[in-house]
């Protein structure tokens, strides 16, 4: 049940690798993984993305959504990792890994990480362009999609 | 009571730091962020919007209506764009 | 947009870090994994999986499933690898991968792509234990589950 | 008509054979697994739970009622179990 906060680069198949070996070891059926990427959608061309958090808050608020997966479903284990700091198109920003008896359990407790993580845990993003910055807008739909777990 | 009160964002931006020591008497977040907007009028630009902020209390997430008391450390920012 | 049936192990990370790489170069901005591991959970300890399948149907299946979520979802790109022959307790059996723009396409290709393998794809399961060998059997519930894309 | 047909998983183990060429003038499925099973007991055993069997017509599921004319192929076998 692994929680990292880092700006080094991170490589989700070798994380994914590492990852489902742990989770055959305790008996998992089924590992979903997502992994988020830079995409470089201004008008002018991505330069780079600068991912600002806050720092105490954003541990506390990954722990605590891991912590509400694992009581929601029966989890053989849950990974979340998250950059911050500077990034280039096409880098991973971040990947959940979900790991559970059977299929629809991990599935489900990935989507709802992805959820959480969109609108719940304290990153803002920062999209430099050679024309000048603007930081990304959070979604209202993202903040409203919380309401399929209730 | 003393708050450490931080900015993240466009809000730090537009106000201009990070963070700061506030002395101050208010109750609640709103009293807080009227206190603020009060200052100067860069902070009245951080809050002129009040639905494209939202706050947290020692690191929780909270509202507009959140009371202070025995609280330390009080941040602003916008809706999160994590994931 | 690759389909692989093969009687060789796979590094599921290994993959996916080459199915990312391809996919972000794409434009994709999510991707999700799904892989699906050996269990042990005979009354004997499990021996080995003896997975059967029918060549020929079974690729014609497995491409059929993939165009049929590539109709759906407007993915950046899609990948299906399913063993088959003597697998051993906690090797992965198969795994699929997809990539979208937005991680919601990306999810549900996932999850539609995993509905259809489970029952519309010619694979068939025979656990073999110290005391004896007996066929996995087929879920009604996988087949009706196939009813959710309609 | 001649055709090829295929077996697996426990149809294939009570038949005996994976595959046999079969000369028949079947007009469906129905009609095959009729014409099979009165053959001997290891085909009618195979066949007896009609609900447990699947078939394919030319590699693509099909069902009990399907015509069999032009086909070349038919295979019977349990529930999928891949994934």
């Amino acid at each position: 049940m692994t929680v990292r906060v880092q700006t080094a680069p991170f490589d989700a198949g070798a994380e994914l690798t590492r990852f489902s070996a742990g989770a055959a070891a305790g008996g998992a059926g089924a590992v979903v993984s997502f992994t988020g990427i830079v995409r470089d959608l201004t008008p002018a061309p991505l330069l780079r993305l600068e991912i600002e958090h806050y720092p105490g808050m954003t541990e506390r608020a990954l722990g605590d959504i891991r912590d509400r997966a694992c009581a929601r479903w029966s989890l053989s284990g849950a990974l979340i990792i998250h950059r911050h700091g500077t990034l280039m198109p096409q880098d991973p920003i971040m990947m959940v890994a979900t790991a559970a008896p059977h299929r629809a359990a991990a599935f489900a407790a990935a989507d709802f990480l992805m959820d959480y993580l969109k609108s719940r845990a304290p990153f803002w993003k920062k999209e430099v362009t050679a024309t000048g910055t603007a930081w990304v807008s959070g979604k209202p739909e993202d903040e409203a999609a919380l309401g399929r777990w209730d | 009571m003393t708050l450490e009160v931080l900015y993240f964002a466009w809000i730090r931006e537009r106000i201009g730091l990070p963070r700061e020591t506030v002395d101050t008497q208010a109750a609640t977040v709103a009293d807080l962020i009227a206190e603020l907007s009060a200052r100067e009028p860069r902070y009245a630009a951080a809050f002129s919007d009040p639905s494209a902020v939202r706050v947290a209390v020692d690191q929780t997430l909270s509202d507009i209506e959140s009371p202070l008391e025995g609280a330390r450390e009080v941040a602003f920012f916008p809706p999160m764009t994590g994931g």
